[in-house]
């Protein structure tokens, strides 16, 4: 059997931000396919990681290789064109644009044609559009936002504007997947269908994803692996049932009543 | 020597008069997120209500009185015309105080009519000897005012609750709003310092020779100051508006010779071209905050 | 008694969001208000504080009154300083200013107090004490929504109108700030509290709504609430004690059935 | 093209547009035809409203007071319904060009000569005769615009000349503001220097009252005798103020536009009266002569500026010119033009000499070169009073004015 | 069939240029009116829309870098500015006072005048990439200063402050368009061309937007981090942004001047930045129509302050008194610049939007 090389590693990073650590000493793979989670108290430093990733931060020190490549000093629209793709914690769409326009931004790199053809709208930059326009229909599709195609995203309610986002970048065609807290602010029944696509990128696009989230039933449910994070560091990593029993984990993040209150798997 | 001192001293003296002014668009930002592009038609009728008033009241009166007079002339306005726009995009807000300058502007100008108008100053033109040269008084009385005019700000925005509140107001003020902050006393308030400032500066301004209806065009001087000092920094303003003073004011006295190229009246401009690389360097002026982001 | 009767609110003369809503905090009480995204809690909340305005939003029938008096005419500086503070959805802090600013603003109407508030906020959140002197822009998510509560009490209101407060907030801290609406309320403020989190929210309300796009479909005692099918179904998603669901199964039978039908 | 075919008019005169045989609105006699003129200046915002709103009134005057004593071959004149606002722009000012042109004979007012250049060819083409507001050398060379008195640049040669003789000076220094203006009486001044042997040095500043510093230094480190100012009124009380607080003691000489009455109460005052002296084109209002005494009745209630005195000069030849034209029969715009071409002399009524205003021959044959020394005088009306009577000296007398001096 | 949405069979229908048939409708009925006029109205009026139209393409411009880009530009005066100086050398008289070439085919300086406007603007857009919002704005109002100064300095070109120079000449295929000739006058002329090149400019623009470009702008507009995120890049599109925006600048520049012929240096003040920003915002800014309502809007406005006084019966109309006629007409320039905004902060394009979604919804207001 081939050896199958991680789609992410990210060694040792460090992150400081005058005085604060964000993140310190954070090392971890994601494989193939792999649904990947982080865990653990607000301020531990799981966003930074995710900005880390996509060259917001530049960290002090560590490595990130993504398809074996370095990430490290690279611009975020550099990353982005190598195939990570992420949505965000406050969500992060251009509110005046459609939802097509916001989906057909996700396309962005999928087009090559430059001004001049913009210009004039004819040749390349039609063909190039209307092909774009398919594969976001495409998403629309997946993601069942026909609805809400026309509307500026700014009037969206808000469980409609995260699918929006995570449809952007589904857009992207990405290689990675970082979803951060991708059903924060959501009720039970948006819950559950955030929790279905989540699963359905997985099986149908058999893409990897790193999952930032605070709704223990969803991570402990959809996750293979487990990291979970305090400080800025990381305090265990392993599968859901082993990190949920960890009582360091308990008392850093889960607290007592978790057991009792949110009954999972 | 001589040269230099005097320059400096000139410098400094029509710095005091920008800082001012600075301080005014300033306050005015600090609070609305808007710069008043009205500033420069309260300094020209701040002038002008003092030549109006100074035979009667004195001098010193009449400043005192414009001052006040101007700064309910900005609260009207700010009632009457930019109360309407309370969250409307600053840069709708800004055009409209371009409308509300035009409109003070020419009805003040009607009373300055044909003449040139004497705000009627103690000083003249008398000079003090410093430094072994002799100094124009009034330079000095504008430095010294601006001084002073610029400690009690610092201690009214660092001491009182409202300078917070003015801050919370600038940045959002829906969250103003819901903390119990009046939203429209912030704007009412900054407006009227605002107003004041500028009918100080109008005054300063016109010692010397006189008002005549150019006078605003001093005020544009401003802009090139509170962006060297950062926008949001009352005490980068005081700085801003002096190191635009000198730098004129050098500028005049020595680029001629050292570099004729750049032409006569580069001092005019010389802010603006020091501006641009300050900024290369420092993108949020001298003492501005970086906006802060993150994702 | 806090009170909204027979509220229509219309957003840019054209939307009708609320349609008739007729809702109650008595005093001394936690009230829950649940309702699926866009249902229109934000905006009944801010029909009581006065925000409406600034959203171009209109109150065009009915009224809002605090004992009795009708306040819905009020500016919202006003309805503040009587008592009624909204804590905004999506914590809205200042980033520009430090987190103390940030507090120190929250009092703006109980200048008095604000040393001792301030305290008892550093108390409620450590974190925040750490922070203090920091840009609050850069605080995680989490911390910015204890920012965001902590600046709302600042001014000991007496009605705390409280928009989502857990949301983004780790289970650890889901349960302290539950804990603190609790203690807040003993301390006599009356909570009216927002939640998506229905199971948190219905475990420390006596009260509790629910408003279904502009209307409210169910008014009960809480625990009330908490036994109805429908609430179980759709707002706790607890679908049986027995079964234990894993997202896997469950969601993908209820697509199929949506496919059929 | 602006329509109006020649007609016939009253009294068997030729017309064509802005002529009508209907009476002025206000018209003294309903019976008599009307001639429109019209006016565009600086009316509200721009840098020469000072000067416009006084010449445009006494304009106004000066044309009533021609109704009054009959008209011109039995037409009246109207400068009120066509008077517009140029904000000194060029873009504004051919904009209401555009939209009076078609209404008016000729235009008793055009200020500015950007704004003017703007509408220049369109005069040419239209042969529409225009009365400028403003004295650069330029308008000697344009046959449609109606100049009177002597320009910046021959002003300044005089004065410089002036100098020299009863001061004695060595040396000059041109302070001035850029544009034609200025340029124009800093070319002047030059001329003069150079013809004289003084050493010239030249300074251009901008109006503002703080952006003379570096005029003010150039003065007090160059320490010339004589220094040519042309400015605003403020801008010259600074620096004069400013270089006499600073020790300087040369003379200044300014051209009109750069004084105002107003100065004389200035905290520059005393140094205005100690060092500053005034040329001017022709005489200063409170001067006894037909003209000024006609000009003062019909301006009854205004304070003294002799802007009105320039506004109502102005209208001189152009008065000569309709009148030539009513005489030929012939008050088209072409007829108007022709009467122009005729004109040897203009009746000032003893506000300037005979001999100006004339029109035919070169540009070299009829340019005016007389000019007037005033000094400030607390007890005259505009704040000067007469030391020097009209007078060409030297160097303008030979000078070959054959294009623009500042060109 | 009022309001009943359009069924679309294809991607290219959906997103093809009036994708709906009251777009064509209107669009080709305002074609119609637009072409007619020059036969209709008088020359004074046909100059001033010609006017109005060089602006729109300039306030195009400015709403390109403004208004969908988000990078607030005061700079757009010194753009003209360069447009208008490379337009009127271009094509000056060689023989003249002022620098000139002699190249008088319009389409060539037309041209010329946009690229040099739009490398200008490239040289000018690293310092926009590191700025934001108003030190953006007063950066790019110190260009105007700047430009201002060498303008003034540079005699040679500009003929100097208070002298000036004429404008651009204009000619196609040998005729020269601002004469009058034999079927049609200097006026009537120039409105038709002016009018083609706001249509040509317009639709360029309009593509522009719509495409993968004008989307990136609005990214970068809207959330500029998250855009980069997810593949913009930053530097390339401000600048970009500033590119476009300098060449149509330099575009209308040029041509500004043509219709009355003359211009000089302080022409282009602070003054008329900020009236291109009055147009952008009075038509609603990151809209095309828009910013070509708000340009005819702006340049209109003096017209009709100038008209008012003589339709409202009450006002006097004498030229000179304490408080004249002329002090009016500014005065209403300034109030109805701001009972405009206040009225309609979302500009004439606002307006529109609403008119249409009352008839949208009509007759069921709610
Ligand atoms: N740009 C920045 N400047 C300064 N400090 C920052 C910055 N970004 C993040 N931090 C700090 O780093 C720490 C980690 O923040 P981060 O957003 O990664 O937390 P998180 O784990 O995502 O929390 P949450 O679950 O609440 O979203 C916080 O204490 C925050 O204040
Ligand atoms: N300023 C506004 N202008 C127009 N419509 C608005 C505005 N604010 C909210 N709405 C609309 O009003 C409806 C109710 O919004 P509201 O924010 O009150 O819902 P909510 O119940 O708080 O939802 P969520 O759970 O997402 O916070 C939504 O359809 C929304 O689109
Ligand atoms: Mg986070
Ligand atoms: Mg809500």
């Amino acid at each position: 059997m081939a050896v199958v090389n991680p789609v992410l590693e990210v060694d040792a990073i460090r992150l400081a931000f005058d005085g604060v650590v964000a993140v310190d000493g954070v090392s971890f793979t994601v494989e193939p396919g792999e649904l990947f989670a982080i865990i653990g108290p607000n301020g531990a430093g799981k966003t930074s990681i995710f900005n880390v990733l996509s060259g917001v931060y530049r960290p002090q020190q560590g490595s990130v290789r993504f398809h074996d490549q370095d990430l490290i000093g690279m611009r975020p629209h550099r990353i982005a064109a190598l195939g990570m793709a992420r949505t965000f914690q406050n969500i992060e769409l251009f509110s005046h644009l459609t939802v097509v326009d916001n989906l057909m931004l996700g396309r962005h790199n999928h087009m090559r044609y430059g001004a001049l053809s913009a210009f004039a709208w004819i040749g390349r930059a039609r063909r190039e559009e209307l092909a774009n326009r398919s594969a976001v229909e495409d998403v629309i599709d997946f993601l069942e936002l026909e609805q809400w195609r026309r509307f500026p995203v700014g009037l969206l309610p808000y469980g409609v504007q995260k699918r929006v986002e995570l449809g952007r970048a589904l857009a992207m065609e990405p290689r990675l997947l970082l979803l951060d807290e991708p059903v924060a602010g959501m009720n039970v029944e948006e819950t559950e269908d955030m929790a279905r696509f989540v699963l359905d990128i997985r099986e149908e696009l058999g893409v990897a994803m790193v999952m930032v989230e605070h709704d223990m039933g969803l991570v402990m449910d959809l996750a293979d692996r487990v990291m979970v994070m305090d400080f800025g560091k990381p305090i265990r990593t392993g599968t859901p049932r082993e990190v949920q029993e960890d009582p360091d984990v308990i008392r850093a993040y889960l607290g007592e009543q978790h057991r009792t209150a949110g009954g999972v798997a | 020597m001589d040269e230099f001192v005097q320059s400096l001293v000139r410098g400094l003296g029509t710095g005091s008069i920008y800082s001012l002014l600075a301080l005014g668009f300033v306050i005015i930002y600090k609070s609305t997120q808007v710069i008043s592009f009205a500033q420069p038609a309260f300094m020209l009728a701040g002038a002008v209500l003092v030549s109006y008033l100074a035979p009667a009241t004195g001098f010193f009166g009449a400043v005192a009185l414009a001052a006040v007079v101007i700064a309910f002339l900005a609260l009207g306005v700010e009632r009457t015309v930019l109360r309407p726009m309370v969250g409307k995009p600053v840069f709708v807000v800004a055009i409209i105080t371009i409308g509300v300058d035009v409109v003070v502007r020419v009805v003040t100008n009607a009373f300055i009519g044909l003449d040139v108008r004497q705000v009627g100053d103690p000083w003249g033109l008398n000079t003090v000897p410093l430094l072994g040269v002799d100094v124009q008084e009034r330079y000095l009385v504008m430095f010294a005012t601006t001084a002073v005019v610029t400690a009690a700000l610092f201690a009214f925005f660092r001491y009182s609750r409202v300078g917070l509140a003015m801050r919370a107001v600038s940045y959002d003020q829906e969250v103003a709003l819901a903390q119990g902050i009046s939203v429209g006393s912030v704007f009412a308030l900054s407006w009227a310092l605002a107003g004041g400032l500028a009918a100080l500066a109008g005054v300063f301004v016109a010692t010397g020779a006189g008002v005549d209806q150019q006078l605003w065009i001093v005020a544009l001087k401003a802009l090139p100051a509170i962006i060297l000092g950062g926008l949001e920094s009352l005490g980068g303003a005081v700085i801003g508006g002096l190191a635009v003073g000198v730098i004129e004011s050098l500028f005049g006295t020595y680029q001629g010779d050292v570099a004729p190229w750049l032409g006569p009246n580069f001092a005019l401009v010389a802010p603006y071209a020091l501006m641009l690389l300050v900024l290369l360097v420092r993108p949020y002026g001298l003492f501005g905050k970086r906006e802060v982001e993150r994702l | 008694m806090l009170e909204a009767s027979n509220l229509e609110v219309v957003y840019d003369d054209v939307m009708l969001v609320l349609r008739g809503v007729s809702l109650r905090v008595p005093a001394g009480k936690i009230v829950a208000l649940l309702g699926a995204n866009g249902a229109g809690k934000t905006t009944l909340m801010r029909a009581f504080s006065g925000l409406l305005d600034v959203h171009d939003g209109k109150v065009t029938k009915g009224s809002v009154t605090l004992d009795g008096e009708p306040i819905h005419r009020l500016p919202p500086a006003k309805i503040a300083a009587l008592g009624v503070k909204q804590a905004l959805e999506g914590r809205r802090i200042l980033g520009e200013l430090t987190v103390e600013e940030n507090l120190k603003v929250g009092g703006h109407v109980k200048a008095a107090r604000v040393r001792e508030n301030l305290e008892r906020m550093y108390e409620l959140f450590p974190r925040l004490h750490e922070r203090r002197r920091q840009s609050a822009g850069y605080l995680s998510g989490g911390e910015q929504q204890m920012l965001s509560i902590g600046r709302a009490l600042m001014s000991d209101p007496s009605y705390l109108l409280l928009d989502e407060p857990s949301l983004g907030l780790a289970p650890l801290l889901v349960q302290q700030i539950r804990d603190l609406i609790v203690k807040i309320n003993d301390q006599g403020t009356t909570v009216l509290l927002v939640e998506q989190n229905a199971s948190m929210a219905l475990s420390i309300a006596d009260h509790g709504y629910v408003l279904e796009t502009g209307k409210v479909v169910m008014d009960k005692p809480a625990s009330e609430l908490l036994a109805d099918e429908d609430v179980r179904e759709f707002y706790l998603g607890l679908r049986g004690e027995a079964t234990t669901q894993s997202f896997r199964t469950v969601k993908h039978y209820k697509r199929r059935k949506r496919w059929l039908s | 093209g602006d329509g109006a075919a020649p007609a016939e008019g009253k009294g068997g005169i030729k017309v064509d547009a802005g002529v009508t045989s209907d009476a002025c609105p206000s018209a003294v006699d309903k019976s008599k035809g009307c001639i429109y003129l019209g006016t565009i200046s600086d009316l509200t915002e721009g840098p020469f409203k000072t000067l416009a709103v006084p010449i445009t009134d006494a304009q106004k005057a000066f044309w009533k007071r021609v109704n009054d004593q009959g008209g011109i071959g039995g037409y009246e004149i109207d400068v009120t319904t066509y008077v517009k606002d140029n904000k000194y722009l060029p873009q504004i000012h051919n904009q209401v060009y555009q939209e009076i042109k078609g209404k008016i004979l000729a235009l008793t007012q055009t200020l500015g000569s950007p704004t003017t250049a703007a509408i220049l060819p369109d005069l040419e083409n239209t042969q529409m005769v225009s009365v400028p507001a403003s004295w650069t050398s330029l308008w000697g060379h344009e046959e449609v615009v109606l100049e009177s008195g002597t320009n910046y640049c021959i002003e300044s040669m005089n004065s410089v000349d002036y100098a020299a003789d009863k001061m004695g000076v060595k040396s000059v220094m041109a302070v001035h503001l850029a544009g034609d203006y200025g340029d124009d009486a800093a070319a002047g001044t030059k001329l003069a220097a150079e013809k004289r042997g003084l050493t010239f040095t030249n300074v251009t500043t901008q109006t503002g009252q703080d952006n003379q510093g570096g005029a003010i230094d150039a003065i007090v480190s160059g320490k010339p005798d004589l220094v040519i100012l042309t400015t605003g009124p403020t801008d010259a009380a600074v620096i004069i103020g400013q270089t006499a607080a600073r020790g300087f003691t040369g003379r200044f000489i300014g051209t009109s536009p750069t004084w105002n009455p107003g100065l004389l109460k200035s905290p520059a005052a005393p140094a205005i009266k100690a060092l500053y002296m005034q040329s001017a084109p022709w005489k200063a209002w409170n001067t006894e002569s037909v003209g000024h005494t006609a000009m003062r009745a019909a301006l009854p209630s205004v304070t003294p500026n002799d802007g009105y005195t320039a506004g109502w000069v102005w209208a001189y030849p152009l008065k000569a010119a309709l009148q030539k034209a009513a005489d030929n029969k012939d008050l088209t715009r072409a007829g108007l033009l022709n009467a122009v071409r005729q004109l040897d002399s203009v009746d000032y009524e003893g506000m300037l000499p005979s001999g100006a205003g004339k029109q035919t021959g070169s540009p070299n044959d009829h340019v005016f070169r007389q000019s007037l020394i005033y000094k400030p005088d607390d007890a005259a009306p505009t704040g000067v009073s007469l030391v020097e009577e009209f007078f060409t000296g030297p160097t303008a007398k030979d000078f070959k004015f054959d294009k623009p001096c500042y060109q | 069939m009022r309001g009943r949405p359009e069924l679309y069979t294809s991607y290219a229908q959906d997103m093809a240029f009036l994708n709906t048939r009251p777009k064509r409708v209107s669009t080709g009925a305002l074609l119609v009116v637009a072409l007619l006029l020059p036969f209709m109205i008088t020359d004074d009026l046909l100059q001033l829309l010609a006017t109005g139209y060089v602006a729109a393409i300039g306030a195009i411009g400015l709403n390109i870098v403004t208004g969908y880009a988000g990078q607030v530009s005061l700079g757009h005066a010194f753009f003209l500015a360069i447009g208008a100086y490379t337009g009127a050398a271009l094509s000056g008289d060689p023989d003249g006072r002022v620098i000139g070439f002699g190249v008088t085919s319009l389409p060539v300086w037309v041209l010329a005048s946009g690229l040099v406007a739009a490398l200008a603007g490239v040289i000018v857009a690293p310092l926009a990439v590191r700025l934001r919002g108003l030190y953006l704005a007063i950066v790019t109002l110190g260009l105007v200063f700047l430009g201002d100064h060498v303008f003034r300095e540079w005699t040679e070109l500009t003929g100097g402050p208070g002298v000036g120079r004429p404008a651009a000449v204009p000619e196609l295929l040998g005729v020269r368009l601002d004469k009058d000739g034999a079927f049609l006058t200097g006026a009537q002329k120039l409105y038709l061309v002016m009018f083609v090149l706001l249509v040509i400019f317009g639709v360029l623009a309009r593509n522009l937007v719509r495409s993968r470009v004008g989307r990136a702008f609005a990214a970068v507009r809207d959330r500029d981090l998250a855009a980069s995120v997810i593949g913009v890049d930053l530097t390339k599109y401000k600048v970009l942004a500033f590119a476009i925006s300098s060449f149509y600048a330099g575009v209308a520049g040029a041509l500004l001047f043509v219709p009355n012929g003359f211009f000089d240096p302080g022409s282009f003040s602070l003054l008329l930045s900020v009236q291109y920003i009055a147009m952008v915002l009075i038509g609603g800014a990151g809209t095309i129509s828009g910013a070509i309502m708000g340009a005819l809007f702006i340049t209109l406005l003096p017209r009709i302050t100038r008209e008012l006084p003589a339709v409202l019966p009450f006002i006097s109309g004498d030229a000179t008194g304490t408080f004249t006629v002329f002090q009016l007409e500014a005065v209403l320039y300034g109030v109805l610049l701001i009972v405009f905004l206040i009225v309609e902060p979302r500009g004439l394009f606002g307006i529109w939007v609403r008119v249409r979604n009352y008839w949208r919804t009509w007759p069921f207001s709610y």
